[in-house]
């Protein structure tokens, strides 16, 4: 019997939202999206975890420019490390700038362990940074916590869509809570991504631009937050009923 | 010190158990740890007296029996079997404390001593098993 | 003992040159550039294949406008279709447009089982689409095709070239060949990525720009051809000395 | 009728076997054949007798023994296990015929009878697998 499963749901009970920020696809923008997520919940005033899913292609800690990534403090389990108030939990603090080259068991496994061994204590939300596919990622937190509410990131793209739109099919299908999507790098008035929603009966939360600047301000949480990138995004968050 | 949160977890999952098979005691619970974790097997077991004392009534006569898994790797690519006591002499503190917190990053730290790889499968010894937990209805 | 694995090189070798299109990071434009140097390969003469290995988030049907995907044919293993040339195989013949929730050891099962019984025949190109990742599907492939030689594929964004060095840190430790690195969605003078492989010593093969162009020119082969983007990678594929 | 490729893979795999381990004549080979891959046994016997045909010396007094194996569903989520057999039935001839191809689209056509995840694992019974070979050095 693995010991870890049934103790997660006591980790986690002292957090009111946990929000998953997927997609299926990869490069549409979860990472920055659900970076910059942390940063603006965390500014308005509430208590924000963020945990990077992502162990193939870790990306939080480049975006938000967190380079002093130590070993997280031992206390009763391991406690986040703070920055800029959001406690912070990415596999980089154990495999450094080294490729972790693991196959989907032990990605399952590394979730599973750190989810029975992190104290996140009390958080208004836990934001999960997701890495692309349905795989064992996306199915464990499926599985392990059962009240995760998705909020998928996509692309005009063509391309991109088709594949978030499978996320969607498989989320709407098990009946898992989905926040709504939001369209990012968006460049025009189409309509084509709004429209596809509307047909699945999902909500569109709004869009955020292409923003040039935007990588510049990668690795600069100042700059971060004064990017258009992120003030389009805390309008989506301010008009949305759910935050 | 992170040992008190996977005791925790051997407790939680015992009271689990104890509700949905209606037991009114536990009287024994045998606990596999994987060497690949490097647990310390002291402080594990004072965490555990720790987490147990709540929950007097349906522990207090149980025993805990604590059995060291050896850790065995398999390689993918040559098939090649190893033990990790064997390999963790080439890690570095830092390492084995990266294992210590999650085995699963051996891939990243150890490679196949025949053929280089860091594609291997963790045969046994991973970490924290509960092989039964036993008691009185 | 697991009887696909032995005869996956039987399978293969009448086939010249396998390049994988990867770069562990997703939305690189891996799918983009698979499908157009199929194209650009097969126009110029050569016979080629194309392997969709991305079961989460398949795309090289929809960049190619490939839409009678039935069943391939059962003669002697599985014979993949023809489209403009190129012989194609996807999980899509199988899964549709549903999605496909495979954990890694569903994804690696899946991947040998299609190269134990495809019948690619005499190619001089299979060209195999990879996911992002560098988990069960590179793992095999690097595993069950020695000589698999890696094209990597990056964007000039430091978010998407960390977890591209990851996979090149990877292959280079484990001597994987490496073809080189397209830079896509290039946007300027920018010479990060040229000095980054400098350092690695690794072939900096050519750009393509960002274009603008390319949305509207998917699912319609004539038009993708035509695009810049694929002028771009046809330039790359001229001066190349490895095709 | 791509069972050929998969007789093909049996032969090759004792073709190589045969090689290591200097053997002359094989005398026996033992299949399992998964039921969830829907393998038709007449086509396959026929495949492997063809395959088997130019390699005389080594196969000529070779028999093969093929074991149906029951394909049993096991849901990571809620638990419960199930028979392939009595999940058939709900597929159409298509995703029959994708089980057929690929096993693992189990995982696209298929849900947990109980809470209908499409996560699950397959216990047994997945394909073609070689239980051992033996003959004479
Ligand atoms: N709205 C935007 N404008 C400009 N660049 C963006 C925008 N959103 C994301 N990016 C860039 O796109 C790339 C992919 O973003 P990332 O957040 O890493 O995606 P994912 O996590 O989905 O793989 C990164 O280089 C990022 O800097
Ligand atoms: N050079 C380019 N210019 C414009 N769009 C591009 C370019 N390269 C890729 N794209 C677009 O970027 C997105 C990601 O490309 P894709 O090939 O699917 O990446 P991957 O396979 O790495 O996930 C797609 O929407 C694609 O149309
Ligand atoms: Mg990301
Ligand atoms: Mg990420
Ligand atoms: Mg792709
Ligand atoms: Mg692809
Ligand atoms: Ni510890
Ligand atoms: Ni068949
Ligand atoms: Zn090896
Ligand atoms: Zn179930």
């Amino acid at each position: 019997m693995d010991p870890r499963i049934e103790v997660i749901d006591k980790r986690l009970k002292d957090i009111k939202k946990i929000i998953a920020v997927a997609g299926g696809k990869g490069g549409i923008g979860k990472s920055s999206v659900a970076s910059a997520l942390a940063l603006i919940l965390s500014k308005m005033g509430h208590k924000v975890g963020l945990f990077d899913l992502d162990f193939s292609g870790p990306s939080s800690h480049i975006i938000l420019g967190i380079k002093n990534y130590d070993f997280p403090k031992e206390d009763k389990g391991i406690v986040p490390s703070e920055y800029y108030g959001i406690k912070f939990m990415s596999i980089i603090s154990f495999s450094g700038e080294n490729p972790s080259p693991l196959r989907g068991i032990d990605i399952s496994n590394a979730i599973i362990e750190l989810l029975a061994i992190t104290r996140w204590g009390s958080l208004d939300y836990l934001i999960i940074d997701m890495p692309p596919g349905i795989g064992d990622a996306t199915l464990d937190i499926i599985r392990v916590i059962k009240r995760t509410e998705f909020l998928l990131v996509t692309t005009p793209s063509k391309v991109a869509f088709e594949t978030v739109k499978k996320s969607l099919q498989l989320l709407l299908e098990l009946k898992v809570p989905i926040v709504g999507v939001i369209e990012n790098m968006a460049n025009s008035k189409n309509l084509f991504v709004r429209n596809q929603l509307e047909h699945l009966n999902i909500n569109y939360l709004g869009k955020i631009n292409f923003d040039k600047d935007f990588e510049d301000a990668i690795g600069d949480v100042n700059k971060l937050y004064n990017t258009t990138f992120t003030q389009s995004l805390k309008e989506i968050v301010l008009n949305c009923k759910f935050f | 010190m992170h040992e008190w949160a996977l005791a925790d977890a051997v407790v939680t999952t015992a009271l689990k158990v104890a509700e949905n098979e209606g037991l009114k005691e536990i009287s024994e619970i045998i606990v596999k740890i994987g060497e690949l974790q490097t647990i310390d097997t002291e402080i594990f077991n004072f965490a555990l007296k720790e987490v147990m004392q709540p929950q007097k009534e349906l522990l207090e006569k149980a025993t805990i029996k604590i059995k060291p898994e050896k850790a065995i790797l398999k390689c993918k690519v040559c098939k090649h079997e190893w033990l990790f006591k064997d390999a963790v002499k080439n890690l570095s503190e830092d390492e084995t404390e990266s294992l210590h917190f999650i085995p699963e990053t051996a891939h990243v730290y150890l490679r196949c001593p025949e053929c280089n790889s860091p594609d291997f499968e963790i045969i046994q010894g991973r970490g924290i098993w509960i092989d039964s937990i036993s008691g009185e209805r």
